[in-house]
């Protein structure tokens, strides 16, 4: 036995993964949907650990408030305003040449999804809204994948391994999506929040990629930074065996395109329609007092709200139901209606 | 009593980290209509509910001293 | 008030900071001790963070096997043999330029340490090594500076913040070291044990740099994400009013030179001698089954043990004496000890 | 019976993550001395030691119940 000098010698002395389990992730992919402050994280960790492939999905592009969170990014990304999975892909190919990167700068809705995730063996949770999130859960147990979930706001955050099979999934846990208008542009967030959600999600990661299933972490982490409390919950009084994404008779609703978030370009209007696939209760009052306190133009009368934010200005009605005046950007005009209403 | 611990919104509407409240003997599902109503933190739909670090159906039933999260799901990434 | 767009916005928006507490932020400076895996991490946080000054001290250069945990370092870092201090800053700059970063390329010992202290707001633990750690603990407690203790191996890893007159500090907690053999050569680490630190690092430094003193952690903390647990634990009953580095009479023990490791280059004859401080018993044999089991060759006789590392060869004696073979150079020959020995 | 949570070295050399034993009236000094012979966990020098979340002075009196941790200060960084 020679003395340990590669590359990814420090995982290999690791005795649960050892060169066996580092052979493993080696021949393994992964999808990390959304790539901010989540998924640069998680992407680094996967291309520094050596996976073999890494499919990263992100619409957007780099702005200069992402700078405080998001790794991988520069000024200069940026200033160019350079899509985050493209900036994020060159990035990691400096770090690690070995790892095949494909960036796909797009909305990951369910069609996109499904048209990649043949072969892969991990979902990647790095998105901001649940819209996606219950795509990415819906597909999880369609395919059989291991779905990692997570999420961060302010300095609170949390964690969740989603086993096809063994435990409750995001639609057992989570019956509504609530709506509370808080997200990282109205209540803001921490970087060390991020890395303390990637860090569970990294962790379970590498024991899933490297065949170590038996050691993931079957409670649901949640905890607050700030508060420094750290809470580890069991879940499985939740798993509902009829539940519709998990359950004996899945259906997997949020895979059908009825189900989808509505985006209509308006013509000539340079305004976007988005409506939510649930024409639930909106509380609207409630969104309205969290983008004032973020320091947001709110005007508006008895039918409608109006919001300024940067160059554009959405409108909201009281079933949801928005418009996004400024750009004609479907887009945009997503990203400007999840970070005002998550 | 119970201590009934809050994150993020909740706690910003209570302007505290967690509350004491006797909640022995009632259901979760009832613990949740009384904190609507009474401890104004708002909404409670989609918040998730633990009892002794485990998360909780609507039916279960609170015991003298068990100590309750309320854990809402957030969407930030 | 203006829709939140700037650069800090997400951190200012989070009210425990605020733009007040940003400020606070933009005027602190901080040392970072050991830029490798837990240094790389912080200082990146650190820097997004936009804190005003930064000190980066590190004596080694880049190697492939740190890019598997240590942020910020490329492959071809690690092809020029970098100095860590150095490839850390000229990344970190194109990250943020109005950060005011200064690499130190040298052995953090206790008097290069008192000669840039003066000035700074926190000491944060990026050590590989209890020594080192000592001397930050006698410095945090003789100029009143908090300071971020952390470690980490295998999947194991723990955060302490020390603050000076209200916890117990690194010297009541841990009266002797442990010398186990037991380094991130001999027995791994993963990523994600690392970023779990970090997480709890940098939630404390922006709390004390922001002015929320109050909110910092008082409690240990000791995870290992393999096993899946955390623990928080109360340090109150070890404080020590006897304590030479936080008691009544302190005497800062490590800042004196006669407590300091000595390191010798033995002329012509390629060989560096290292004779720690503390001339305690030393588990040669436990040490000798950990170098084992990493893979090294080692032999010997009863009177000295000798393992192979890279072109280098140490030889240790009973009293933790060794001789490093191969190199001239005292930093060198610290790094294969403290990689052995912890 | 008291559970004993052993993390780092201390785990791999008793190859579990913990142990359990019956320590109460023992006090945390003598718990000390009776795992370095009897369990075979090897040197307990410098390993930091709490009870119920709570590190310990060595004339601490371990109750029933009363869950251990042995803490291996690590190194690596």
């Amino acid at each position: 036995m020679t003395t340990p000098a590669g590359r990814y010698s420090r995982q290999e002395l690791f005795k649960p993964i050892g060169p066996t389990g580092q052979k493993e992730i080696r021949n393994k992919s992964a999808i990390i949907v959304g790539v901010g402050a989540l998924g640069t994280n998680t992407s680094e960790l996967l291309t520094r650990a050596g996976v073999g492939k890494l499919i990263l999905i992100d619409r957007d592009y780099v702005e200069m408030s992402n700078l405080q969170r998001q790794h991988l990014f520069t000024e200069e990304d940026a200033r160019k305003k350079w899509p985050k999975a493209e900036a994020a892909k060159e990035k990691l190919a400096l770090i690690n040449k070995e790892v095949d990167i494909t960036a796909i700068v797009a909305q990951a809705d369910a069609p996109l999804l499904e048209n990649v995730i043949d072969g892969a063996d991990l979902l990647i949770d790095g998105t901001d809204n649940f819209e996606t999130r219950f795509i990415m859960n819906d597909l999880a147990q369609k395919y059989r994948i291991p779905y990692l979930f997570g999420s961060c706001l302010g300095s609170f955050g949390m964690a969740f391994s989603i086993m096809p099979d063994v435990t409750p999934c995001l639609q057992c846990l989570i019956k509504k999506i609530p709506l509370q208008g808080q997200t990282c542009d109205t209540v803001g967030i921490i970087a060390p929040a991020v890395q303390m959600v990637t860090a569970h999600q990294g962790a379970e990661a590498l024991k899933i990629l490297s065949g170590n299933v038996a050691a993931v972490n079957q409670a649901y982490v949640s905890f607050d930074l700030w508060e420094n409390n750290y809470l580890s919950l069991k879940t499985d009084a939740l798993k509902e065996s009829g539940c519709r994404s998990c359950g004996e008779e899945p259906a997997y609703p949020f895979l059908d395109p009825a189900h989808e978030m509505k985006v209509a370009v308006l013509c000539g209007r340079d305004t976007v329609q988005i409506r939510p696939a649930d024409q639930r209760d909106f509380p609207l009052e409630k969104m309205v007092r969290q983008w004032r306190s973020a320091g947001y133009e709110v005007g508006g009368n008895p039918f409608l709200v109006s919001v300024r934010k940067g160059g554009a200005r959405a409108v909201f009605f009281r079933d949801g139901r928005a418009l996004i005046h400024g750009t004609s950007n479907p887009d945009t005009a997503r990203k400007i209606y999840h970070s005002l209403v998550g | 009593m119970n201590k009934v611990l809050l994150f993020a919104q909740l706690k910003e509407n209570a302007g505290k980290s967690f509350i004491e409240i006797n909640a022995a003997g009632k259901t979760v599902g009832e613990l949740r209509a009384y904190l609507e109503k009474k401890a104004s933190l708002g909404s409670l739909d989609g918040i998730m509910i633990a009892v002794n670090e485990e998360f909780a159906k609507d039916e279960k039933v609170i015991g003298e001293h068990d100590e309750i999260a309320l854990i809402p799901p957030v969407s930030g990434g």
